[in-house]
């Protein structure tokens, strides 16, 4: 069992300070909601409410579209009033279900589909998956991928290591951490639970070494409830991406175009843990989240727990509001985050943190010449070489921007991080992506 | 045998027939905007100089000489050279079409690439020895194909600067050319 | 002197020997038009076409990588003869221009925030959409500028991308190049384009830009020939039953589609010029010309249109401009426009 | 009231670092050496200095204008160019040389292919070799007519004088040169070139602040000695010792501060080493064969030209590359 740190990455600034000891406290319900019917990687979810239906907290209002879909509830109950396209993070509007919320705050019954089971951990791991889909969850970590999917890999692939991910290694936000200092036996018997559905009877927890008061606690539970690791990480940047932390943890390298899966591993991020344990044992589907307000844009930052829908305006009101040179509102991380341009723009299931910059933060100068520095490189957790593919793409030549694996790059942002001259280069290599699958379909491979 | 190590030295880097005698000019301007077509230039190059050179050789000291016939080198060495390109063309149409597409014009253009011309003419006046020949011309063949890759490594890397519009082109490959052979001059006085 | 003929005969003749054994031991099956086109090519090998020599790009013609008006210095007279050799209908379509539908100029429709970023469309896009408002509108950063091959379009000041008609061949490079499927190609001799590209429903767009399409399907209503249809929040003139008439524009509420011959104006036929050629009656596409062949035409008010094809066609300027046309609609136009204002 | 809000891919931190940080750190990591220089040298050192560093703006500036781009001279780059440059040149350089070499190093070397990031070519020794090549008298006037050095020492420096004497038929004793004289810098030489001791501290700085990596410094002088020591093992008489090689003519400079031009050097580390061996072994050859008594400039030229074949052909290795063990150790 190598303990290994890969290759790459950068030491940002963690930032956790401002947030990292404050307890999570509830928004509070806003007056209206917003869900939209892609929260998820996949098909979006089909409406299946109109103008006017009453709804409950936890009902469905849309249906999982495809197998790679979920379903979206209800956040809490009151009145539709509308079913229309709407702001979204990604910046096209998308449909959403609009919620006059009437305060009651009732939940539906957890019956039927949604009946706790008794004894999760010895349960038909199908039974169990259908659950996972039923309650809508996905991975809480910002990918957003139905954890249904990916906990269903084909038969013949046989997994052997589960990992839940507790490093949060995007600056700023503390949400995994309030959440793994506050439920930390939900965490693990959530991973049970995951464990269970493979037959499997020990796994890991993730956790970036700056972080010692969850490790500690998270190590004393897994020491009285038994069959899981926690592994302190060294801390680096992006030390929480997918196949770095399967290279941490079990040495393994997932390969190049391939899912963790095809190492035996599968990965899951502890507040997924948490609402799989809560959706098998409590019915609950998932309609809230614990979300990180921060930055220096923002009066009183905070560990929010929120309702999935909740306009993002609401939620920096919670926290004093924006202070006067704002500059940028960033839905996620600071590292990998999405800016945003209105504070209309609805929560989601991947919503873990708010970040508000202040002017004297962003920075503004336009890009220069790249000199080669090749710090990009060295930088690339992949082993990319991201000014290569930015030349290539910034010349229209696709062609070799494919030969240089621009679809390798995971996006981190490290070499853009560290680049001296400026160069947007994530952006550039997220354009190339595009070019090359455009070509690729283009040429018929 | 230290003789012909500097003999090959001197050919490949001191006096490289491009970047120090400006031979060959041509396709090394011509075929340079890829690595690829320009290894394979010099391929051809190394190929055709080689069995021109000796061919050359051989007419020149055995039936020239003999004959009394020196005025008739430079015809006759030019027949020798355009035969072999000719059929140097024909075998790459056949046996990689890619490159002969590559090459294009390039490819009949060896013949009169003067630096296969300068290597069998040279041979004759420094009255080099069959083994001699042989050397030299490997050497200011390689020396060729040295200068050829290197340049379109060079060249490749500024298709993708932000040359100024009135440099774009030939322009800007010249003056490179010009800081190559610059910096190749560093071998001056290197095996003479 | 015998000798040298003989030396260099001698020499030549075992070269040629060798070559043509070569020669058919490394044949290679050619396509015999390559050879045609190769002739037809100016044969300067100039490069001009980005390959490497008149023989490639033959080659590329005949193997369709290329296609017969690749040549640039060759013109129109080589491409000609090459697209007969190739066996390609050589005869001029109808004229197509790349159009832009959208009208969101700065100051009319909104930005999202402080764009910083690669400046350029397709990569922009992938920030939330688009940096303007609407994300269907064109985003200003000249992607189709500096994809277009003959300098036929160009950003200006205004924040969109403005066709120069004239420069325009129709290739359909920038349509490709636009993320946002602003741009398609219309017949040149058509003069009235929707200008937006937005489903999105009035009370949406409205609060992004104020000269968007806001689907009010007046446009629909009001055109003659059922070429408009409404495709969510979005009107689209079929480009193939559009007769130009220009009703659209005229009611409009605001402004969105464009008409090239606004104000429209009366058309009237000067009896003395007339020859009776019926050319004009043919090209009307609402019958609203009558006469017999080699009498004098006359236009009917009441059909006409004043799409001003007859104008075009007359081969003696017979037809003539009149006065500037009622606006169908004039009323509900005016109290739209107090409104908007 | 909605505020403006900045819109802007991800990231949204940054480490922090700059072009023109970078391009004023190595200035100020060759600022002792100079100011060694000028105390060795005198005036006329300060005077080549000043001039260099001034017309590389001015031409930069100039280009810059022409081209009707923005005037980027505050970024350093130019100053940088133009400093370089005076360290490679003899205090005794007359005023005419120093502007010739800065618009060659400028304009030549830089602005044709595009300005900063673009130049294949190391600017400064572009510049150095072209005015070597044209002005050779000039170039190798090693008189000192003020400073500490003023009439106190031979007229060439340690290598070109050993490069001479090697070379002639009858030789007597190599002026003995003290080692700690070399390495603290008491000798001639070019302006910046003398003192191993300073050019160390700066290159230091350079490592520390992680504006130069090791690789290529230490490939070049690993294969300097590489070749050196066995040629002074097999024939001390003929060739100069390693420790020679090392503290005489611009290797220190050369190795810490031009051959790692980060525009004009590989892209990773792997490459780095490469081209930095192959400087190393370029140099060795000049010095012991060639014709010229230093072949720092022309090594670190020649394989500037490799450096795109050599990105090329060391392209990183990419995570995941190597097809997975089954089963893994788990």
């Amino acid at each position: 069992m190598g303990k290994k740190l890969f290759r790459g990455g950068v030491h940002p600034h963690d930032e956790k300070e401002r947030t990292a000891s404050l307890p999570v406290v509830d928004a509070g319900l806003p007056e209206r909601l917003f869900l939209p019917v892609s929260q998820h990687i996949g098909a979006p979810a089909k409406p299946i409410v109109t103008k006017g239906d009453k709804v409950l907290g936890g009902q469905v209002v849309a249906e999982a579209a495809g197998f790679v879909s979920v379903p979206i509830h209800a956040s809490t109950s009151g009145t539709v009033r509308s079913v229309a396209p709407y702001a979204h993070p990604l910046g096209a509007e998308q449909l959403a279900i609009e919620i006059e919320v009437d305060g009651e705050d009732t939940f539906v019954e957890a019956e039927g589909p949604m009946e706790p089971i008794a004894d999760p951990f010895n349960h038909d791991p199908n039974e169990i998956k259908t659950r996972i889909l039923a309650a809508g969850i996905v991975g809480m970590g910002g990918a957003t991928f139905p954890t249904h999917v990916k906990l269903s890999p084909p038969p013949e692939i046989g997994i052997d290591t589960i990992i839940l991910n507790g490093v949060e290694c995007e600056p700023f936000l503390t949400a995994d951490h309030r959440l793994m200092l506050d439920r930390p036996d939900d965490i693990i018997n959530g991973l049970k639970v995951i464990l269970a559905i493979f037959g499997l009877d020990s796994g890991f927890i993730g956790i970036e070494k700056n972080k010692p008061d969850p490790i500690a606690l998270m190590q004393d539970k897994a020491a009285s409830l038994g069959g899981v690791e926690v592994k302190p990480l060294e801390v680096r940047y992006p030390q929480g991406a997918e196949k770095q932390l399967i290279h941490a943890i079990s040495g393994r390298d997932v390969p190049s175009a391939a899912l963790p899966m095809a190492v035996g591993t599968v990965v899951q991020n502890v507040a997924t843990a948490v609402a799989i344990w809560e959706a098998v044992t409590q019915g609950k589907p998932l309609t809230s989240r614990i979300c990180t307000v921060t930055g220096d844009g923002v009066k009183e930052p905070k560990n929010l727990l929120i309702r999935t829908g909740t306009p993002i305006g609401y939620l920096i009101e919670q926290c004093g509001g924006l202070t006067d040179d704002i500059a940028k509102v960033i839905m996620g991380g600071p590292m990998m985050g999405l800016s945003q341009y209105t504070l209309d723009v609805p929560s989601t299931k991947g919503t873990s943190g708010l970040l508000c910059l202040p002017a004297s933060q962003v920075r503004t100068e336009p890009q220069k010449s790249c000199i080669s520095c090749g710090r990009c490189v060295s930088s690339c957790p992949m082993g990319l070489s991201p000014t290569t593919i930015y030349n290539f793409i910034d010349a229209d030549r696709v062609a070799e921007a494919d030969e240089w694996d621009t679809l390798d790059c995971i996006e981190c942002a490290s070499c853009s991080y560290v680049c001296p001259a400026g160069i947007p280069l994530v952006q550039y290599i997220r354009y190339a992506k595009g070019r090359v699958l455009a070509r690729r379909r283009q040429l018929g491979t | 045998m230290t003789e012909l190590a500097l003999l090959f030295v001197a050919s490949v880097l001191v006096n490289n027939f491009v970047l120090s005698r400006f031979l060959g000019i041509c396709p090394f301007l011509g075929v340079s905007k890829k690595t690829e077509t320009a290894l394979g230039m010099g391929f051809a190059v190394v190929f055709v100089m080689c069995v021109a050179s000796i061919v050359t050789w051989f007419i020149q000291r055995y039936l020239l000489y003999p004959l009394g016939l020196g005025y008739l080198q430079t015809i006759a060495f030019i027949l020798v050279i355009a035969s072999l390109v000719q059929l140097v063309e024909m075998v790459v149409q056949k046996v990689s079409p890619a490159l002969y597409q590559a090459l294009g014009i390039f490819l009949p253009l060896i013949t009169t690439n003067c630096a296969v011309l300068g290597v069998a003419v040279l041979n004759i006046q420094k009255d080099y020895g069959f083994v001699e020949t042989v050397v030299f011309s490997v050497g200011a063949a390689l020396g060729f194909t040295l200068a050829i890759v290197l340049f379109a490594g060079l060249r490749e890397r500024l298709d993708l600067s932000d040359v100024p519009k009135a440099f774009e082109g030939t322009a800007i490959a010249l003056v490179t050319a010009g800081l190559l052979s610059l910096a190749f001059m560093g071998f001056a006085g290197l095996a003479k | 002197m015998i000798e040298a003929a003989l030396v260099l005969g001698g020499i030549g003749f075992l070269a040629a020997l060798g070559l043509g054994a070569a020669s058919i031991k490394f044949h290679v099956e050619t396509d015999p038009r390559v050879e045609e086109v190769a002739e037809a090519l100016p044969g300067v090998n100039c490069g001009a076409c980005g390959l490497t020599g008149c023989n490639a790009l033959a080659e590329a013609i005949v193997a369709g990588g290329a296609l017969p008006n690749a040549c640039i210095p060759g013109g129109e007279d080589v491409s000609k003869n090459i697209a007969t050799i190739m066996g390609l209908d050589a005869e001029k379509a109808e004229k197509f221009i790349a159009v832009l539908h959208c009208k969101g100029v700065h100051g009319k429709a909104i930005d999202k925030g402080q764009y910083l970023g690669i400046p350029d469309c397709r990569a922009a896009a992938l920030v939330l959409s688009s940096p303007k408002g609407c994300n269907y509108g064109c985003m200003g950063l000249g992607t189709c500028e500096r994809s277009c091959p003959f300098d036929a379009i160009h950003m200006g000041d205004k924040g969109i991308a403005v066709v120069d008609a004239e420069a325009c061949t129709g290739c359909g490079s920038c349509v490709r190049a636009c993320p946002k499927s602003i741009l398609d190609l219309r017949p040149l001799s058509m003069n009235v384009h929707i200008r937006c590209n937005s489903p999105l429903s009035g009370k949406q767009i409205k609060a992004l830009c104020s000269v968007g399409c806001i689907g009010c399907g007046r446009c629909e209503k009001i055109c003659p020939v059922e070429a408009i249809s409404m495709s969510r929040g979005l009107a689209i003139i079929d480009a193939e039953k559009c007769v130009d008439c220009g009703m659209c524009a005229q009611v409009c509420p605001t402004s969105n589609i464009d008409d090239a011959l606004a104000p429209r104006r009366d058309l009237l036929i000067e009896e003395e010029k007339c020859i009776g050629c019926t050319k004009c009656a043919k090209v009307c596409p609402v019958d609203a010309i009558e006469g017999e062949k080699k009498e004098v035409h006359k236009i009917h008010q009441e059909k006409c249109i004043g799409c001003q094809r007859c104008v075009q066609v007359c081969p003696v300027d017979a037809v003539m401009l009149g006065a500037e046309r009622p606006k169908p609609g004039a009323k509900k136009k005016t109290s739209e426009a107090a409104t908007d204002g | 009231m909605k505020p403006t809000l900045y819109i802007t891919s991800s990231p949204h931190v940054f480490d922090g670092d700059s072009v023109s940080k970078i391009m004023w750190t190595v200035s100020a990591a060759l600022l002792p050496s100079a100011l060694w220089g000028f105390y060795l040298f005198g005036l006329p050192a300060l005077a080549v200095t000043a001039l260099c560093v001034a017309f590389s703006a001015i031409f930069e500036a100039v280009a810059q204008k022409l081209r009707g781009r923005e005037v980027t001279i505050e970024d350093g780059s130019a100053v940088l160019t133009g400093l370089l440059l005076a360290m490679n040149l003899p205090a005794a350089a007359p005023w005419w040389l120093c502007v010739f070499g800065a618009a060659t190093a400028v304009l030549l070397g830089k602005q044709v292919f595009g300005g900063l990031g673009h130049n294949p070519f190391n600017p400064a020794l572009v510049a150095r070799v072209v005015m070597l090549i044209s002005f050779p008298v000039e170039m190798t006037d090693w008189t000192v007519s003020s400073g500490v050095l003023a009439d106190a020492v031979t007229a060439a420096t340690p290598l070109g004088e050993a490069k001479t004497f090697l070379m002639s038929p009858e030789r007597g004793q190599l002026p003995q040169v003290a080692l700690m004289d070399l390495f603290i810098g008491m000798r001639p030489g070019s302006i910046g070139e003398t003192s191993t001791l300073l050019l160390l501290l700066g290159a230091a700085v350079l490592y520390v602040r992680r504006i130069i990596t090791l690789d290529i410094p230490l490939g070049f002088i690993a294969a300097l000695l590489a070749v050196t020591i066995p040629a002074y093992m097999l024939a001390p008489d003929k060739y100069l010792s390693p420790q020679l090689h090392l503290m005489t003519g611009g290797l220190m400079l050369g190795a810490f501060f031009m051959a790692t031009d980060m525009v004009t050097s590989p892209l990773n580390g792997k490459g780095r080493l490469v081209f930095g061996i192959g400087c190393g072994l370029i140099t060795a050859i000049i010095r012991l064969w060639g014709g010229y008594p230093e072949g720092v400039s022309f090594s670190i030229l020649l394989m500037n030209s490799t450096v795109p074949l050599i990105d090329r052909y060391t392209k990183p290795r990419k995570f995941g590359f190597v097809p997975v063990k089954k089963g893994g150790e788990a």
